[in-house]
């Protein structure tokens, strides 16, 4: 029983992003889809510490990343849920399916 | 008059000037007056070439003006006549002159229409003069718009499916010869350099292979524009639908385009991949003559007529190119000279019987010679010079493609000789089956009784084309010694390889 | 050498005033323009009577033998440095034989006009085509070059065109005159081949040139010789193409079928075109290219028998028909058989050459007494204003100078002595009797048909029933033509008797050098018997009112129907075109080009359409979906080009 | 701290300068009418599209986290005018709006992300840019507050976009696992063809396929296109696509320079499948916005084909097309905006009759189209032309045969719209409509553009010098 490896890490992180993207194909209200965003974002912040750690702890350029990455993703998140809003005021659902007035 | 660019500056100016124009009779007389100058422009250009070749200047190309455009890819402003751009550009500025005085009665949106119409030359004379790739293939591309919006606005029938359809198979024409064009750029290497300079790829020796694969593609988009088989389905609609003068300018100039491509820029730059592929040439234009002549003789409608026999009369511009003999090239360009003066005349006609009788069906035309004696005889002669009538410009033209294409001994060609012969009496059936029913006969309906003949400036644009064909059909030997040498130069690159047949 | 300048005026002035008329005298004095042409065509008679008297008295003969002059000479096209188009005139015993012949019937026929047409309000145009055929009509036979004749060939065809369908508002002589052109243009073609097939072997389209070539032993007559398609040589085929031509313009089998509905143009232009000169120039043609055609004898065999059986076969016709212009038109063809099967047998020197002077002669006197005919038929028609000879009968009283003229041209035409035609037909029969006994007969039966039926015609028209007018207005009833009518009547008239004497056979001769020609009275004895019964047979049918014709015809029926149907050439003729050229050919060919390759063109553009309204779906609206074609396509290209590309 | 600071980061200044004006501005709130904060706004707009003409220097800043070159200079300057040629244009909309300051402060601030993508050294840098430029742009695609289609619009740019980012993270996490730096200066070093490279390469080409709407990833463009505001509609298809591909010269192709047959092979798929997809789904359009974003899509896939030239003779043509494309499809959109804005009309068949009402307008949009469709005589044609001939330049002419018989389909549906604008009747067509003066100004500018810019090739070789 060796001690947690990068292989580990990246399998979990990997998974999560692909759960992340499950969630965001699927789920059909509009601030879950933002919650599996941040599922994939949080893998790739894994991603970053965890390559940072393992292989190149010389330099913190992925902590950095990370630190960067988390709070864009609030920001995004302020910008999408004021939209969403909007919306909501206008077609009275936050249901992603709701939200297709415009196609072909 | 030896400063070529003059030719493209003066319409340009015309059409700049027509914008300005407070009312239509401004508009006209600007016009007219623009073509004017420019008719007598190029017939100065045509008398200085003459005199300059006279004194013994043996210059491929007369006149040249180069100026470095595009220097980064080697594009140049680079202008020059020999003497079939000299003969083109003659044709061009007749029947500009005609087209424009037959349009004199346009009254919707009259200065856009002339603005157009001076658009088109203006294309069609910067193509003529252009011995730059890019440049001319920049003008055959300008002429594309204005054509769509006369058929389009100003046509009759069902224009706006013919005006798209006409725009979009011209449009491949153009991508077709675009992509040769880029191809050949690619593969000239002038030291170091690519090059568009026609005279220098003339001689860029592209190995054989390589030739292969660009001349159909040029070919065959030059050959869309002059209604090569089986791309010339535009070539019925796009006509009968245009208003007069834009089908004046369409057979008359655009299709020329194609001719004068097919022959300068495909034959010309590719001469070996030109005698492998003659055999389908010859073929294709074989077929288009006869079947286009047979598709004409079942036409009601007298511009459909007259499309499809231009299809036909295409025809022998493509036999003559494609036989590869100095005397069938020869004839190819009698034959577009030709047939661009007399299919204008016939347009012309057509168009001034449709403007006062409102019909151009054969079953309710007749006897129109009695109460327009001048638009009736003008009918008969373009008949008559279209069934190739000695003493008129189809005769020559034809007659000396055949004399070229005679010399090709082999059945084949032999054979493609005599079916386009052949064609020569299916025209003389349909020619006189419209003339004896549109023009003579009994008048079929009474209200053509108070018709008026032609007016001042519809018999002016007659009598000019008239004398155009005389001109041509009378004395040929003027404009034959005038493209003889070019089409030698031409035969020349052609047998530098081996000897054709 | 004699001056050129006055020859070129012979062909110039018709041009001259057909411009002049045409131009300006149509608008500004019409009245004139007969006036005009006619003098205009008066001097360019006496000019080619004076160039006839200098060629053969004076200058034509060097040591007894008729040279080929070049009078004039210019280039008009230069193909290669060895072919070249060329205007020129060409001087030799035929040439100048046929520009008398032309410029004399063409005046003649201009004078007549000016009475005949009185009246007719586009006089003016008349008298413009009228010169305008003079004109190609006299370049037609002055050429020096075979490229130059065909030119003419066809500025002839066309003018007749314009003849013919001279009343333009009439649809059947519309029809007559477009039948007249198209089918002269189908057999044209046979022409223009021809002249390229003798062209690229001899390499000249030079007259003198290419016969000199083509007749000497050398390169240029083996390798014509040798070349053969089909297994005949490339020179029968040349010639026979050729000869294609000229069986168009004269009206040989199969080509006739024009001349007939030709008689729709004015009387005096079937006179002038379909009777004297155009109709000849077939066998003018041939005439001009003998030498050649002697170094191949298939081909003349073939001339001889096309012209042997087209002229039987118009005689056999013209006994049925009924309109006396139509009659005329075929004892023209009739005649003009004669003419080409005389080419047919004739030799090449001396007295072998018999059966070409005998032709040349025949076309000449033909050329007067068919005129004469015709013209005399046009004043009966202005009489009686119609063309069928059931409506006359009777004439010789009210029209006493047009009968007897036309009498005269009867018994021209019929070979009796001592009128023109006898001694021409005599000379042809001789030389047909030398060369091929079968022709022989054939001519001889053909010769007396042609006395049965110009009688039948003769008498049907002057004698027979009393003439009864058919058109109310008696006082519109002026007796005799007038002057202007009757003045060349006479004087044709007067030439149809005399015309016989000339001495051909010492002026046109195949190669130039006269000959002597000894008269058999035996030999001529069965022909003209042979006529004069046929004569009285008429006398017997027609002087009368009386049943017998009908009998006859009835005893006959089938043999009568089919003859007077033309043997069905029209019918046959038509099927060809309307069925075969426009429903099998034509139609289809429209078909297929609206239906598969503009279809083809739609096709594509209706394919691009469905395929984009058939994707549009793709673009749901929904963002859920564009996520999920979002990433599909990104493990798509990871897929792609992680595991297949590499 | 030394002058050169100032020079290199010149444009970037001056637009944070810009925007905080106008942020104490509003804060100040003196300003009450809206025609002077446009004019304003213009005005300082051109200020800094002159100063962007002056001292322009190379070098890098903040141990190569920021670079700037001449060329990256001129870029940054061309998406400068188009701003203020769009902000121009928009004034007929702005002028009733009630939040202009707002919404230049975003408009600007999504310039600034552009620019500092642009000019980034490090990868870190460039997705702060990267998320600069797109987040504002959503708000901005919101900006028509009562039009419901206007909000959807937005929701699913923020979406698809986070989602997108999400992606191209992704791909930068193992690219930064596989070199451990992010620096582009020491990157294309360190990059061999490993699969995990492959695979990074792939993702970070995704996500700016996505941003420069390439199909497959374009699905979002038509529908955001339509529900924008014209005004954002056109700085959506006109700046930030062209920053994109100023990105997709300036850094991404010499980032991956040692998987150079990788890149191509990428860019050979995505090309056909643009251009062709594009102008399939551009053909049955029927709002003209709609119609715009499609053909926008088709444009994208030439400037792929540009750039798969992948040598001077590409990124030359390619920023030339940009400038062309630019001045066009402004001019279109300027029309297009004047008519939604005063007509209330965004649908091609409400163009028909077009001409009747109002000659000038259709001449400016027909000419635009013509532009587009790279017919000559306008720039549009040359600009087309350079890209297939650096397309060409590869050799590779299946591609160049697919292009261009795309601009056959291409130039039947732009002429759809002209046929409709001259030929087809209307008996009510819309009614005449009276641009501001500075739309005006804003369509002349362009026009005179597409007329002269062909015909003037010392721009081109202005362009080709710089990107030697």
């Amino acid at each position: 029983m060796e001690n947690i490896g990068l292989t580990h890490i990246l399998f979990v992180s990997t998974t999560l992003f692909f759960i992340g993207v499950y969630g965001f194909l699927t789920r059909k209200n509009m601030i879950t889809m933002l919650m599996a965003i941040e599922l994939i974002l949080n893998s790739i912040n894994m991603n970053f510490v965890a390559f940072n750690k393992f292989l190149y702890a010389d330099k913190l350029d992925g902590i950095f990343f990370t630190v960067f990455i988390i709070t864009i993703a609030a920001a995004e998140a302020a910008v999408a849920i004021a939209i969403i809003i909007h919306l909501y005021r206008n077609i009275k659902s936050i249901d992603v399916d709701e939200a297709d007035i415009m196609k072909y | 008059m030896t400063n070529l660019s003059i030719l493209i500056i003066v319409p340009i100016l015309t059409a700049i000037a027509v914008l300005f124009c407070r009312n239509t009779m401004q508009i006209k007389w600007t016009s007219f007056i623009g073509s004017i100058v420019q008719l007598c422009m190029a017939s100065g250009l045509m008398f200085s070439y003459i005199s300059e070749r006279a004194l013994g200047n043996t210059a491929q190309m007369l006149f040249q003006q180069r100026y470095s455009w595009y220097s980064a890819l080697n594009i140049e402003y680079f202008v020059g006549v020999d003497g079939i751009s000299v003969a083109m550009i003659m044709l061009t500025s007749f029947v500009v002159v005609a087209g424009i005085l037959i349009s004199w009665s346009v009254q919707t949106l009259t200065k856009e229409f002339f603005f157009l119409l001076l658009l088109l030359s203006v294309g069609a004379y910067g193509f003529f003069i252009s011995l730059d790739l890019f440049t001319m293939f920049f003008f055959l591309e300008v002429a594309v718009i204005p054509k769509f919006l006369l058929i389009a606005v100003w046509g009759s029938g069902k224009k706006e499916y013919s005006a798209m359809k006409l725009a979009l198979m011209l449009m491949g024409g153009s991508v077709f010869v675009l992509i040769g064009l880029l191809t050949t750029y690619f593969n000239t290497n002038i030291n170091g350099l690519h090059t568009w300079d026609l005279l220098q790829v003339a001689h860029a020796q592209i190995p054989l292979q390589t030739q292969m694969y660009i001349f159909p593609f040029l070919f065959v988009g030059f050959g869309v524009f002059t209604a090569l088989f089986p791309f010339h389905t535009w070539v019925p609609d796009g006509h009968s639908s245009a208003p007069t003068a834009a089908s004046m300018f369409l057979a008359g100039i655009s299709m020329k385009l194609g001719g004068y491509g097919a022959l300068r820029v495909a034959t010309y730059l590719m001469p070996e991949a030109a005698q492998e592929y003659s055999w389908i040439i010859v073929l294709l234009a074989t077929i288009a003559i006869i079947y286009g002549s047979f598709a004409t003789l079942m036409q009601k409608d007298l511009k459909y007529m007259n499309a499809y026999s231009s299809i036909s009369h295409c025809g022998f511009i493509l036999l003559g190119i494609g036989m590869l003999t100095k005397i069938a090239i020869i004839g190819a360009v009698l034959q577009m000279v030709s047939h661009g003066v007399m299919t204008a005349l016939f347009f012309g006609a057509i168009g001034m019987i449709y403007e006062r009788t409102h019909t151009r069906q054969l079953s309710d035309l007749g006897g129109l010679l009695k109460v327009m004696p001048f638009i009736g005889t003008v009918y008969v002669i373009t008949g008559l010079c279209s069934l190739g009538l000695p003493g008129l410009s189809g005769f020559v033209a034809e007659m000396t493609v055949f004399v070229g294409a005679w010399q090709r001994p082999d059945a084949f060609h032999r054979t493609a000789t005599i079916l386009a012969a052949a064609s020569i009496v299916v025209t003389a059936v349909y020619i006189l089956r419209a003339a004896g029913k549109a023009v003579m006969g009994p008048i079929t309906n009474q209200h053509y009784l108070e018709l008026k003949d032609a007016n001042w400036n519809e018999k002016f644009a007659s009598v000019l084309l008239i004398i155009g064909i005389l001109a041509i059909g009378i004395a040929p030997f003027w404009l034959y010694n005038l493209i003889a040498p070019d089409a030698q130069i031409i035969m020349e690159n052609l047998t530098r390889g081996g000897i054709v047949n | 050498m004699l001056s050129q300048n006055y020859i070129a005026l012979i062909p110039l002035l018709p041009i001259i005033s057909f411009l002049f008329i045409g131009l300006i005298g149509r608008a500004y004095f019409p009245k004139f323009c007969g006036l005009i042409g006619t003098l205009s065509l008066l001097i360019s008679f006496s000019l080619s009577a004076i160039l006839a008297y200098q060629f053969f008295f004076e200058i034509g003969k060097v040591n007894g033998v008729y040279q080929k002059i070049i009078a004039l000479k210019y280039t008009w096209l230069q193909f290669t440095p060895n072919i070249a188009i060329d205007m020129g005139i060409l001087l030799d015993p035929i040439s100048v034989m046929m520009i008398v012949i032309v410029t004399f019937i063409s005046l003649m026929v201009h004078i007549y006009s000016l009475g005949y047409m009185h009246g007719d309000h586009r006089i003016s145009t008349y008298y413009t085509f009228l010169s305008l055929f003079t004109f190609s009509m006299l370049g037609l036979v002055l050429s020096s070059n075979i490229f130059q004749i065909y030119i003419f060939w066809e500025l002839v065809g066309v003018s007749s065109f314009l003849l013919i369908g001279y009343y333009y508002d009439k649809p059947s002589a519309v029809a007559a005159s477009k039948k007249a052109f198209i089918v002269t243009r189908f057999a044209d073609l046979g022409f223009l081949l021809g002249i390229l097939v003798l062209s690229y072997y001899s390499e000249t389209l030079d007259f003198q040139t290419l016969i000199q070539r083509l007749t000497t032993n050398g390169t240029y007559l083996s390798g014509i010789a040798t070349a053969s398609f089909l297994g005949a040589s490339a020179l029968t085929w040349g010639l026979m193409l050729v000869f294609m031509g000229g069986a168009g313009k004269s009206a040989m089998l199969p080509f006739h079928i024009w001349l007939p509905d030709a008689m729709e143009g004015p009387t005096p232009v079937s006179a002038l075109i379909h009777a004297a000169t155009m109709v000849v120039a077939g066998v003018y043609l041939v005439a001009r290219l003998f030498p050649v055609f002697v170094m191949c004898p298939i081909a003349l065999d073939i001339v001889a028998y096309v012209g042997i059986i087209s002229s039987l076969f118009a005689a056999i016709i013209a006994c049925t028909q009924t309109d006396i212009k139509r009659v005329l038109a075929y004892s023209t063809m009739s005649q003009i058989g004669f003419m080409m099967f005389a080419l047919g047998v004739s030799g090449y020197a001396g007295e072998e050459g018999t059966g070409f002077m005998a032709s040349m002669f025949h076309l000449f006197t033909h050329a007067i007494f068919k005129a004469l005919l015709f013209l005399g038929a046009g004043s009966v028609i202005h009489y009686v204003h119609s063309n069928d000879m059931k409506d006359m009968g009777g004439l010789r009283k009210m029209m006493p100078i047009t009968h007897i003229t036309f009498l005269l041209a009867c018994l021209a035409i019929a070979g009796i002595p001592p009128f023109a035609g006898f001694f021409s037909k005599e000379e042809i029969l001789t030389a047909c009797f030398h060369a091929n006994k079968f022709i022989f007969g054939a001519a001889v039966l053909t010769a007396g048909l042609t006395a049965f039926y110009m009688f039948r015609l003769y008498f049907n028209i002057f004698w027979n029933k009393d003439f009864k007018s058919h058109h109310t207005h008696e006082e519109h009833h002026h007796g005799e033509a007038p002057k202007s009518m009757l003045f060349p009547l006479m004087i044709l008239a007067g030439l149809s008797v005399i015309a016989g004497f000339v001495p051909f056979n010492k002026f046109v001769t195949a190669d130039g050098a006269g000959f002597e020609t000894e008269f058999h009275l035996g030999f001529a004895i069965g022909p003209v018997l042979l006529a004069i019964a046929a004569i009285l047979l008429a006398w017997k049918m027609y002087a009368k009112e009386n049943s017998m014709s009908d009998n006859v015809s009835n005893s006959i029926k089938g043999l009568y129907t089919s003859a007077y149907r033309k043997f069905y050439f029209d019918e046959i003729y038509l099927f060809i075109t309307q069925k075969i050229l426009f429903n099998l050919i034509g139609r289809p060919a429209a078909w297929v080009d609206k239906n598969i390759f503009d279809g083809l063109m739609n096709l594509i553009a209706s394919i691009t359409e469905t395929v984009s309204g058939s994707i549009k779906t793709y673009q749901s609206g929904k963002a859920q979906d564009y996520a999920i074609y979002f990433f599909a396509g990104t493990l798509g290209f990871v897929l792609l080009f992680i595991y297949l590309w590499i | 701290m030394n002058t050169d600071f100032f020079i290199l980061m010149k444009s970037e200044m001056s637009l944070t300068l810009m925007i905080f004006i106008l942020l104490i501005l509003k804060v100040w709130d003196e300003i009450k009418d809206n025609t002077t904060w446009l004019y304003l706004v213009n005005f300082m707009l051109l200020l800094n599209f002159a100063i962007g003409f002056m001292f322009n220097g190379d070098g890098s800043l903040f141990n190569g986290m920021f670079q700037n070159s001449p060329t990256l200079a001129l870029e940054k300057n061309i998406l400068n005018f188009g701003t203020l040629i769009i902000s121009l244009l928009a004034f007929d909309w702005l002028k009733s709006h009630k939040h202009v300051p707002e919404f230049f402060m975003l408009l600007l601030s999504t310039l600034l992300g552009m620019f500092f993508m642009m000019s980034s050294g490090n990868l870190l840098m460039f997705y702060l840019g990267l998320e600069l430029a797109s987040i504002p742009l959503a708000a901005l695609a919101n900006f028509d507050l009562e039009k419901t289609k206007s909000s959807e619009a937005a929701v699913k740019m923020i979406l698809l976009s986070a989602f997108s980012s999400c992606i191209m993270l992704f791909g930068i996490s193992f690219l930064y696992g596989c070199t451990g730096t992010l620096n582009f200066a020491e990157l294309p070093s360190l990059l061999g063809s490993g699969h995990l490279q492959i695979l990074s390469l792939i993702l970070i080409f995704i996500g700016f396929a996505f941003k420069l709407s390439s199909v497959p990833f374009h699905l979002w463009t038509a529908d955001v296109y339509e529900g924008a505001p014209v005004t954002v509609t056109s700085y959506l298809s006109v700046i930030s696509k062209a920053a994109i591909a100023f990105v997709f010269i300036s850094t991404l192709s010499p980032l991956f320079i040692n998987l150079q047959s990788m890149w191509y092979n990428i860019l050979f798929l995505s090309i056909i499948l643009t251009i062709t997809v594009g102008n399939l789904f551009a053909i049955r359009q029927d709002n003209i916005k709609r119609f715009l974003a499609f053909s926008s899509i088709a444009q994208a896939g030439y400037i792929l084909l540009g750039l798969s030239a992948g040598n001077q003779m590409g990124s030359t043509a390619i920023i030339y097309f940009l400038l062309v494309y630019l001045l066009s499809n402004l001019g279109a959109f300027g029309v297009i905006g004047l008519v939604s804005a005063l007509a209330d009309k965004e649908n091609i068949s409400d163009y028909k009759g077009f001409y009747k009402t109002n000659p000038m307008l259709s001449w400016v949009l027909a000419i635009s189209l013509f532009s587009l469709a790279g017919v000559p005589p306008t720039a549009g044609f040359f600009g087309k032309m350079f890209l297939v001939t650096a397309g060409a330049s590869k050799g590779n002419y299946i591609l160049v045969i697919i292009a261009s018989l795309n601009m056959i389909v291409s130039l039947y549906y732009y002429l759809r719209v002209v046929k409709a604008i001259f030929v087809d009747p209307n008996e009510n067509p819309i009614a005449k409509v009276e641009g501001s003066l500075s739309s005006k100004v804003g369509m002349i500018v362009c026009m005179t553009g597409v007329i002269i810019v062909g015909f003037a090739s010392n721009i081109y070789d202005l362009i080709n010098q710089l990107t030697h």
